[in-house]
């Protein structure tokens, strides 16, 4: 598809002999929010990582921002500076405050000076609503505000596509709003974004499409209302049946 | 002046006969001292754990005193030190049945047992402590849960240390030679000086001790291999 | 090649000797931490100007530890150019080094504690008998007498403590070695030597094998000092009677010496 | 019953010589400890690293290096140096050198082993977070994965120091004049073996024992 | 309250300064299901690991089965045996079988002969519907049949009272039901439960009561149509209003 941000044609990937995503054919466009569900290990977490490069595939081919990965030249690097990523356990730096958790990569990477880095990370830090732990260490902060500066990180390289894989499954219930909220500003400002989650009040209300996979296939591909409305496949319905009951 | 090797000074003569006496008197002292370390170990190490402040005060003592003090001094320690404090029968009666080894063994297995107990307590600490809670809170009591659930978890879990530490006992029985034990350095040295042939003596110990210990590593291997808690060590070959 | 430790003189002037820490009074470290003895004179006073002068310059010692079972080693390793200590001149050991010429002469004995049954080498089956790790002594004993009981120790000073700990009931070592141990310790009057020479122990300094321009260099120092009875004076200062261990040469020691050295 | 007399009147000699390595003798505890283990510690870097290099011509004489000097007794390194070396070399080296020599090499492969674990420590998830980010490989290792694999690896490197530094006692054996080779002197002549030993065990202890202190207050605050 | 299986009754608990309950009044009658839940910290661990004796307290008296935890004399080991309890991390004992784990208990604490525990496992394992699963070690099960074993391995000793904490937050979305059907079966078998959960669903359906807890006091005590139709302190509120709304 012409202009997608991302598009999967075809990819396949193994983990040894063990196939773990078959034939993928998915294309997003800029500025769309897709929400991925399925069941554990049905491979929703290796096809966010494909995007990223933090898996290889091994056939077929996926194009992010006009890049093709399957090609050899493509410098990794720097396609990464384009797509950010957060992740179910945070991975924030522990040895580094939450300002240097999200200045590292602007000064390291795009060379940013150390005080324009911080400019644009006391205004992050206001977005995901925690202006007042610029100072703190990750170990000082809950769950919910770790994985909010995990955002902030990630949104520190202006990147042009936001991957998350399962960014409130290791948080207090209570506590799973506050990302949730900041994620639905983010999708209002226009992000592209592919977020992995079960939390289908939030795919209902952001998502502009849904898509259901199961052992390693995409098996549906939806608009919410559709999806949660009248899933087609039975996989989709027994998951379904499964998760929105308790 | 070139050097002449002449490897058939280890095998002429008594060179064999002296390497293979000190092989066994390696083995005997070493295996001896693990015995007794990996007891004092398991005592010391479970002993720290406990929420009891004199016995945890106890094993610390033990660990810190003799894990920081050289073996070497030890060695001289146990040898020299000791026997005068014994009643004068125990004293004729060890200085007859080989005191040096007694002490070396002594020296030896006393040291690694401070050390042991340092690896089998951090086996210990490494159990999440709600395992703990879950056996006291179905009715076993400390004991039953430490017997039955922390210490066969921490045993598997040191088995790649304990081998570590196992192998630098093994070697670090060749400091009782300082005491006169006639184990495989004292040997190999022996060797050397009867036949000034230095490089042939050092290349034989060295090899002797690499099988010795590449022999026990893979032992051990296996045996963690045997015991291994599905799914909690991902260990390969 | 041969072996040309002059060369290496001439090239750096230092000569390199392996020796005692704790052999008085032959070489040891005095209570001024100073490293002396009787070994270490003949080489400062004897070796080292027929050495200078046959490499044409003057020339630093230095010492470093030596002991039974490493001096042979340390010599073949270039480690030490000279042993001079303790070691006993014997035809096993010139199959590997040259010796120079005899610079003393003892035989071995026992150190006991005094009234000890031990009255010789005849008494000694069944006992616990220390000696050093590497020496002709223990050589011996493991060879002729094994129904001792043989415990072979580093050095000196162990083999020593474990006879005053009752570990070892005799200690056996060159007579001389046990009369300066004795006479060192802090109760000399507690220790005996004992028993006749069972062996013959001449002392020699131990060089490189084949190195004959060094051997040459040595034993004329040596020869020298019997000559001029420099030898004798350096005697007098350690043995003679004001001396560290009063141990007055024999007649037929000095006739053996004499003989020996070539006159 | 204790005399300590000889402790006092040789203090000077045992201290001076025996630690510090200041006296007529080749010597010291310190002299030696200390650049064994420096030095020690930056060869084990770079055999750690090499360990766990992808390429295999690297990684493999590694494990090799590490493998081998695990499975053979310091003293007997010791010997090899001592002995062998100057034989293969031609020419001699002082015992200071051998010591030296000997406790870096044989130390490195413990050294080694610890910083490759260290390093194996830090979580997969924090590569991935430095990588997803942007940063190269060579700035995850130095920005991320290095400073947090040297805070876990504190207490298992302290505690190779600790051994170490009782390790040179081995060093006596070859003549070099360390704090146990100058109690040894001292007893030559004394024969006052268990007010000596005591006292260098006195002395080891106190240096061993606060750099365990040293390693234990750093675990405290990191755990915190 | 007369016949209570447990009673609260003014506990208090601190560790070191920082009090964590204060002034706990609480009675639960045999055959009783309570459902406790509160935000993260506000005590509902330490209150429910009270029953049990896993945390001493300060002040105060609990009255669990009859004995007195305050008083010195009674024996924890045998006042356990007849409290169950499940933990949010399954803590299967992992060097043991299913069947292992479930007999330990009773051949060592009850004395029953090899043969009988495991008859008595066997059973338990149906009831908890995994019958299949008895040679497995834990690290070959899915987290909801980890779960599972860990409840057939409390009941294994007969308890009068079960106490769950957080039983399903640790388990992936599709795994909740299964382990929440079970502990249904329980109530509805007339065990009396004492159970920390942020499953409202659940809570509505299963138990007699919801006990709300803020900063270690009980803030609220309800039955369930009440405290979700409205509940009467800000708190509370506030903290459904969370909950709820994802
Ligand atoms: N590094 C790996 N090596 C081998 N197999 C792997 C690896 N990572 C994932 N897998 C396997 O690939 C499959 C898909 O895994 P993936 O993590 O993508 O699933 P998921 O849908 O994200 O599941 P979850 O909801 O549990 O996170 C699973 O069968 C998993 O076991
Ligand atoms: N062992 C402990 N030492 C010190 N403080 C503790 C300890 N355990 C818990 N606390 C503190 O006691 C308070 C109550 O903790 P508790 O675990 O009971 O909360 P909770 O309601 O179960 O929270 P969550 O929903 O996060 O599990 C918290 O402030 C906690 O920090
Ligand atoms: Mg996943
Ligand atoms: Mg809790």
């Amino acid at each position: 598809m012409a202009g997608a941000a991302i598009e999967f044609e075809g990819v396949s990937k193994w983990f040894g002999n063990h196939q773990v995503l078959t034939d993928i054919d998915l294309a997003i466009v800029p500025g769309e929010v897709v929400v991925v569900c399925g069941p554990s290990g049905s491979g929703k977490s290796t096809l966010i990582r494909c995007v990223n490069g933090l898996e290889p595939f091994q056939r077929g081919d996926l194009v992010v921002l006009g890049d093709s990965l399957a090609s050899a030249g493509v410098r990794m690097p720097a396609l990464r500076t384009r797509v950010g990523m957060v992740f179910q356990s945070f991975n924030l730096f522990p040895h580094m405050t939450v300002l240097e958790n999200i200045t590292l990569a602007p000064v390291r990477v795009r060379g940013l000076s150390a005080t324009e880095a911080e400019k644009t990370a006391r205004t992050l830090l206001e977005r995901v609503r925690i202006p007042d732990k610029a100072g703190n260490y990750p170990a000082n902060l809950s769950g919910g505000q770790q994985q909010r500066v995990a955002i902030a990180r990630a949104l520190a390289m202006q990147p042009k596509i936001m991957l998350f894989d399962e960014p409130t499954s290791a948080l207090d219930p209570e506590m799973i709003n506050e990302v949730l909220d900041v994620m639905t500003d983010l999708a209002k400002e226009g992000m592209t974004m592919m977020v992995v989650t079960h939390e289908m009040g939030f795919a209902r209300r952001v998502a502009h499409r849904v898509v259901f996979m199961d052992a390693g296939r995409v098996v549906e591909e939806a608009k919410p209302e559709a999806f949660f409305a009248a899933p087609k496949s039975d996989r989709a319905k027994d998951f379904l049946s499964k998760i929105l009951s308790h | 002046m070139s050097y002449q090797f002449k490897w058939s000074v280890l095998w002429s003569g008594q060179s064999g006969g002296w390497l293979l006496q000190g092989v066994a008197t390696t083995l005997a002292i070493s295996g001896l001292a693990w015995i007794l370390a990996v007891g004092l170990g398991i005592l010391a190490g479970a002993a720290r754990t406990v929420p009891w402040r004199p016995l945890r005060l106890a094993g610390t003592f033990y660990v810190e005193f003799f894990r920081n003090v050289p073996l070497l001094v030890w060695m001289f320690f146990w040898y020299f030190g000791v026997p005068p404090l014994l009643p004068r029968g125990v004293q004729d009666w060890l200085f007859n049945h080989s005191a040096e080894f007694w002490a070396g063994m002594f020296a030896l297995g006393v040291y690694h047992g401070a050390r042991m107990s340092e690896v089998i307590r951090s086996g210990i600490n490494s159990i999440p402590r709600t395992q703990f809670e879950a056996s006291v809170a179905m009715g076993l009591t400390t004991f039953q849960a430490y017997r039955l659930i922390i210490v066969p978890i921490a045993l598997r879990l040191i088995v790649p240390p304990a081998t570590n530490e196992s192998l630098n006992l093994l070697k670090n029985s060749s400091v009782a030679l300082t005491i006169s034990v006639a184990e495989l350095t004292f040997q190999t040295r022996q060797v050397e000086t009867y036949t000034a042939k230095a490089i042939e003596a050092l290349t034989a110990g060295t090899l002797i001790y690499l099988v010795l210990c590449v022999s026990i590593a893979w032992i051990m291997a296996r045996v963690e291999r045997r015991f291994a808690i599905p799914g909690l060590i991902a260990r390969g070959g | 090649a041969q072996p040309d430790t002059t060369a290496k003189i001439k090239e750096t002037g230092v000569l390199t000797i392996g020796t005692r820490t704790g052999s008085p009074p032959f070489a040891y470290i005095n209570k001024d931490n100073q490293w002396v003895g009787f070994s270490i004179d003949l080489v400062e006073q004897l070796v080292k100007p027929a050495v200078e002068k046959e490499v044409g310059r003057t020339i630093k010692i230095e010492k470093k530890e030596s002991t039974p079972p490493t001096r042979i080693p340390l010599l073949s390793s270039n480690a030490v150019d000279l042993i001079a200590g303790t070691m006993t001149d014997t035809p096993q050991r010139r199959e590997v080094v040259d010796f120079s010429l005899t610079f003393f002469y003892t035989g071995a004995q026992f150190l006991v504690k005094k009234g000890s049954p031990i009255k010789g080498v005849n008494d000694i089956a069944g006992k616990r008998i220390a000696s050093q790790q590497g020496s002709t002594n223990a050589k011996i004993i493991r060879e002729k007498y094994p129904q001792a009981q043989l415990r072979e120790f580093p050095d000196q000073p162990a083999a020593f403590q474990a006879l005053i700990q009752g570990q070892v009931d005799a200690y056996t070592n060159d007579g001389i070695q046990l009369a300066g141990l004795k006479a060192k310790s802090p109760n000399p009057g507690d220790w005996e030597v004992v028993g006749d020479f069972y062996s013959e122990e001449p002392y020699g300094m131990a060089m490189r094998k084949g190195d004959v321009k060094f051997k040459a260099a040595v034993d004329a120092g040596l020869r020298n000092g019997f000559e001029s009875g420099k030898y004798f004076e350096i005697y007098d200062k350690w043995f003679g009677a004001k001396g560290e261990l009063p141990y007055p040469m024999t007649p037929t020691v000095k006739a053996y010496l004499l003989k020996h050295s070539g006159k | 019953m204790l005399d300590l007399g000889v402790i006092v009147a040789n203090f000077k000699f045992l201290v001076v010589q025996g630690l510090f390595g200041l006296g007529g003798f080749a010597g010291g505890t310190l002299r030696l400890a200390i650049p064994a283990i420096v030095l020690g510690f930056v060869l084990g870097i770079f055999i750690g690293l090499a360990r766990l290099a992808r390429s295999r011509f690297v990684s493999l004489p590694a494990t090799l290096y590490v493998e081998f000097f695990r499975g053979v007794p310091l003293v007997m390194v010791i010997f090899w140096i001592w002995f062998i070396i100057p034989q293969l070399l031609r020419l001699p080296i002082p015992e200071y050198g051998v010591a030296l020599t000997a406790f870096v090499i044989f130390e490195a492969a413990y050294f080694g082993e610890i910083i490759r674990a260290g390093i194996q420590s830090v979580p997969r998830g924090q590569v991935e977070a430095a990588t997803a980010v942007g940063l190269t490989s060579a700035q995850t290792m130095r920005f991320v994965v290095l400073p947090q694999a040297i805070r876990n690896m504190v207490p298992a490197l302290v505690t190779q120091m600790i051994v170490l530094f009782k390790d040179t006692s081995l060093a006596s054996i070859i003549g070099y004049v360390d704090l146990t080779k100058a109690a040894q002197i001292v007893n030559n002549r004394e024969i006052k073996p268990f007010e000596l030993y005591l006292f260098i065990a006195v002395v080891y202890f106190v240096f061993t024992y606060s750099m365990s202190l040293f390693a234990r207050r750093f675990e405290r605050r990191l755990a915190s």
